[in-house]
């Protein structure tokens, strides 16, 4: 409770037009799938009118007015979104349409070098014969498939670290898992589905030592503040914006200015370039060389004005509300009978998305049970297919939880599954 | 609650609770395998042909369904329908059954065609749960075109006997 | 004159709020920097802001009623596009971030194919020593180094048409250029220098009878309603929604079905995926299969509501208020001593760019003055270096027209071009 | 045209049409050749350096520009400020300039340290432009680190020496 009245939340709730709107008729909104997308603030939306309205522009390229302003608009925003997860330099921060683009990039980036790209320069990224990347059972599909392509591509083997009943990663088999054969290791900063948080740190410390490289997957934790790229120990982080407030069709991937130095582009096409004569081309140093074409401009200055948004309530705020969010949740749903949480039942190293099954009623049932109720959650495997193998689900149900999010909502949430459960005759 | 009563009727829940031919049953001419991308839900269905004065019917569809209520349910209502049926009539079933779901609640199901088929088509106000409605019917129409088209390799070519 | 009162000018330019500012303090913007990016009505604004205030989720996952309403919104868009571009299914819509993905997407999947993707069925797409990729020279950095990338992959060889003095392709060898060993050849539909519209139909034709495909980037000329997919005779089209009153983040690879059906995918990640186990993928139809992780929503709605917004006005009324606006930049230009026009001078299979140089004025300078006059336009080499050196000239001025567009903007930019050669000493 | 005339002021006009020191010429220690990747322009510089009391100095700055006014008057004042001052002083202005560039119109510039540059002040102003006024301050100090450095491999190594 203090940590809601310490947010302000009805003040933050104004911020959001959706949040006023009713569904299925009457039913005020109760959204609680912001893990899947958050919902946008006034400030957001207002950046983009202005934007298209007053200052639209292609960037880069105009010698007027409007071109100055659109440029200084967009690198504005690499400046705020390099603030705000810790960049020690906005040159270190490439925007790409999500944080699938951003993971594919990196693993076309060393599919390339491993073709030859990029000269001597690149060999460290040069993938051989009998070279292992690792990932996890948890993943996202977006943290999965690039790599099995990428396989694919160069006869890579991957390999994986599985998860324990509770909802953790096995670090069992660490050091025989990441060894010297490992190139790339990359996992989620905090599982979409589970919420745990991954021990990073210790992870990329393990490594490091083999010379392999972390790609931390922080579509997840850098929404609720959780990310400093100069402590979390990654080489590689990507996350997308319009799970943090921003708009759709803007992503970011961050590394260090000299990897990034060394790693030979993926797309290719105007803007990344240096000098292109038809036989070949020169390219232009990070992070331009990354982003060919006219970006989403006014997609990245709206995730700027999301960052300035998140950082004026304050993070730590944020966090602390979640928390309580979660542990009111947690504590409310252990109370209902036949009810499962998948992951972690204790608030401690866990995020605010809790996923669950109830017995005798199909996850796409319960949902839609809720959604008649004006509770939005997610139903089916959220892009995480095989870690709900591993858990011997089939599917499962997801309530998440953002900063505008009250205990009122979390109450509506454990109404609707005692609703359902009566609905369909379970108790 | 209207809407959702309007989703789930008694029927549905019915055939949900206690689905007809269920099961997998031997022998059979086609077997498939068919998934719901976005919640892993699947079914495995097999088809048996017989031959109904020289026409391709419908002997038995057995099936095992890992699935939600609607799934399930329109699972159970399509084997029930289309047994019995020939091919070409349980098509047009079948095809009469897809425009339903697309309707989004337009249409005015005909009971004579759908039987118990009607009671899913407040399915089709729910775009999101179309798919789950659709997986049976997919599934019988995949292994019906695969059995057909076993059958043809197999049966003595008329035309080329002829020459 | 005539298309100017058939358009109502007038009534379409209350329509994009940015016509209404200053520039450079006091100056009304004339803005003819189109080819670049064009201009917003507000339409497509509001169809933004209405999209995150009222409708906003994640498509395909949801099954609540704001996640039916976005994926409504999201594939009505692409039904929108694939009418607007006469295709004969939505499902041959896939949508990118920008043209530039586009292309991408195309070399990177015949890539794959060749690295082994696809199996049997993309056979066809696979590269071997010695096949070649056909370009032109004239093409947008976007449509030459993506497959510059592919040759440096695969040990393709890439070719090219060169350019006539007039700025026409120069044809005369196109038997020898494209012939048995020709796998791709990708052209521009029109130049965004010249604007030649090039004859695709023709090229087509020599592609197909050695087996080649042919690939259009149409970023030229979709925005002005210049293509019909069914008669164009290419087999992939690109273009970019925000040079057609479109948001920015949002672009269109068009494919015929079963030629998308053979392509290996490119991104991975969620959302492109039928099944997925760490083992191994199997992957969505198209034109899911293309389209990893979550999607430029909002972007994709508002290209539909851009799309409606020229239907509405009629392409036919744009192409000849267009063609008005041309006539008339065309002759007033030639009027001015020094200047040079590069490609076609008269009105004839070309579009509403026109490229110039002034003797003695570097394009930055010059546009400079026109700047200071309200007068915005692009200097430089436009993102086409290639053909600029093969017209021998450094850089050039472009101005650019759009069914916004006036006589009395023309003669804007005709009188700030002899403003600057009074202001640099060279008239 | 108030705005204008601040960029394009009377020392720029003049630079540019008799750019100082321009042509390329020998013997040089290092030359490197800069593009602007927007518009194409480019400038080829070659870097003469002298000792100045054991000090690397300057000797000369020859270069061909091809390119607007801005960069080439700013090519013309960079040479005809560097000529004859030591390195490191010639570094202390370029970085003087660099600063200026960066100011958005709101750096009082020191005539003292950039001389002719402060007449480039207007630029700031125009982001669009600051890439042009720096192309030949990049490649002059790109060049004079390459001289440097060859320098060094070139010089007897004083530490080895005295082992
Ligand atoms: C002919 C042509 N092709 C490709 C592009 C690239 O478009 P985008 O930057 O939106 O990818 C452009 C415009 O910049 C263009 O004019
Ligand atoms: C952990 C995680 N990784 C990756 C993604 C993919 O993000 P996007 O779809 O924006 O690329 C998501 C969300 O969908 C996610 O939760």
């Amino acid at each position: 409770m203090t940590a809601e009245t310490s947010l302000d939340v009805a003040r933050i709730r104004k911020d959001f037009p959706i949040l006023d709107r009713n569904v299925r008729g009457e039913r005020p909104l109760v959204y609680l799938d912001s893990a899947n997308t958050s919902q946008k603030p006034r400030q957001v939306i207002d950046t983009l009118t202005d934007f298209y309205e007053r200052h639209n522009a292609n960037i880069h390229r105009a010698t007027h007015e409007l071109g100055e302003e659109a440029t200084q608009a967009y690198e504005g925003a690499r400046i705020k979104v390099a603030t705000f997860i810790g960049a020690a330099d906005e040159a270190e921060v490439v925007f790409t349409k999500n944080v699938s683009e951003a993971i594919n990039l990196v693993a076309y980036s060393i599919g390339n070098a491993t073709a030859g790209a990029g000269g001597a320069d690149s060999g460290r990224l040069r993938l051989a014969e009998g070279d292992e990347i690792v990932i996890t059972e948890m993943e996202h599909h977006s943290n999965i498939v690039p790599w099995q392509l990428l396989c694919e591509r160069t006869g890579a083997r991957l390999r994986w670290f599985g998860v324990t009943p509770d909802g953790r990663l096995d670090l069992s088999r660490a050091d025989e898992l990441i060894n010297a054969r490992t190139r790339v290791v990359a996992l989620a900063h905090q599982s979409n589905v589970l919420g745990t948080i991954n021990p990073i740190a210790d992870i990329a410390a393990r490594a490091h030592e083999v010379g392999a490289l972390v790609l931390v997957d922080a579509a997840q934790s850098v929404p609720h503040g959780l990310v400093d790229v100069r402590t979390l120990g990654a080489d590689l982080v990507g996350f997308t914006g319009h799970k943090m407030c921003g708009p759709t069709g803007i992503g970011v991937l961050w590394a260090r200015r000299d990897l990034l130095a060394t790693m030979p582009p993926f797309l290719g096409g105007g803007e990344m370039i240096e000098t292109v004569w038809m036989e070949r081309s020169t390219f232009a140093p990070p992070p331009h060389k990354f982003e060919a074409g006219t970006m989403p401009i006014a997609e990245a200055v709206g995730l700027g004005a999301a960052t300035d948004y998140l950082a004026d309530v304050g993070v730590g705020a944020i966090q602390a509300h979640e928390r309580d969010l979660l542990r009111h949740a947690l504590e409310a749903l252990a109370g209902i009978g036949g009810l499962r949480i998948l992951g972690p039942a204790e608030p401690v190293q866990r995020g605010g998305a809790v996923s669950f099954t109830v017995e005798g009623i199909h996850p796409h049932d319960l949902s839609q049970v809720l959604d008649d109720r004006g509770v939005a959650v997610r139903a089916g495997h959220h892009c995480a297919w095989p870690l709900h193998r591993a858990l011997g689900v089939q599917a499962s149900t997801r309530a998440s939880f953002y900063l505008y999010n009250t205990h009122a909502e979390v109450d509506a949430l454990v109404d609707g599954i005692r609703q359902a459960q009566k609905f369909f005759g379970t108790a | 609650m209207m809407q959702l009563e309007s989703l789930y009727t008694e029927i549905i829940m019915e055939h949900a609770a206690r689905p007809l031919h269920a099961g997998l049953r031997e022998p059979f001419d086609a077997e498939v395998r068919h998934v719901n991308p976005t919640c892993g839900d699947e079914v495995t269905l097999r088809v048996t042909l017989k031959d109904a004065d020289g026409e391709p019917a419908v002997a038995d569809v057995s099936y095992d369904s890992l699935g939600c209520s609607i799934s399930k349910a329109s699972a159970s209502v399509m084997a029930d329908l289309v047994i019995g049926k020939t091919v070409s009539e349980a098509m047009t079933v079948s095809e009469e059954f897809v425009g339903l779901m697309h309707s989004r609640g337009e249409a005015e199901p005909d009971e004579d065609v759908l039987g118990d088929a009607v009671a899913l088509a407040g399915v089709s106000r729910f775009p999101a749960r179309i798919k789950c409605a659709l997986l049976g019917w997919m599934a019988w129409k995949d292994a019906t075109a695969r059995a057909l088209s076993e059958r043809e390799m197999d049966a003595p070519d008329a035309d080329r006997e002829q020459l």
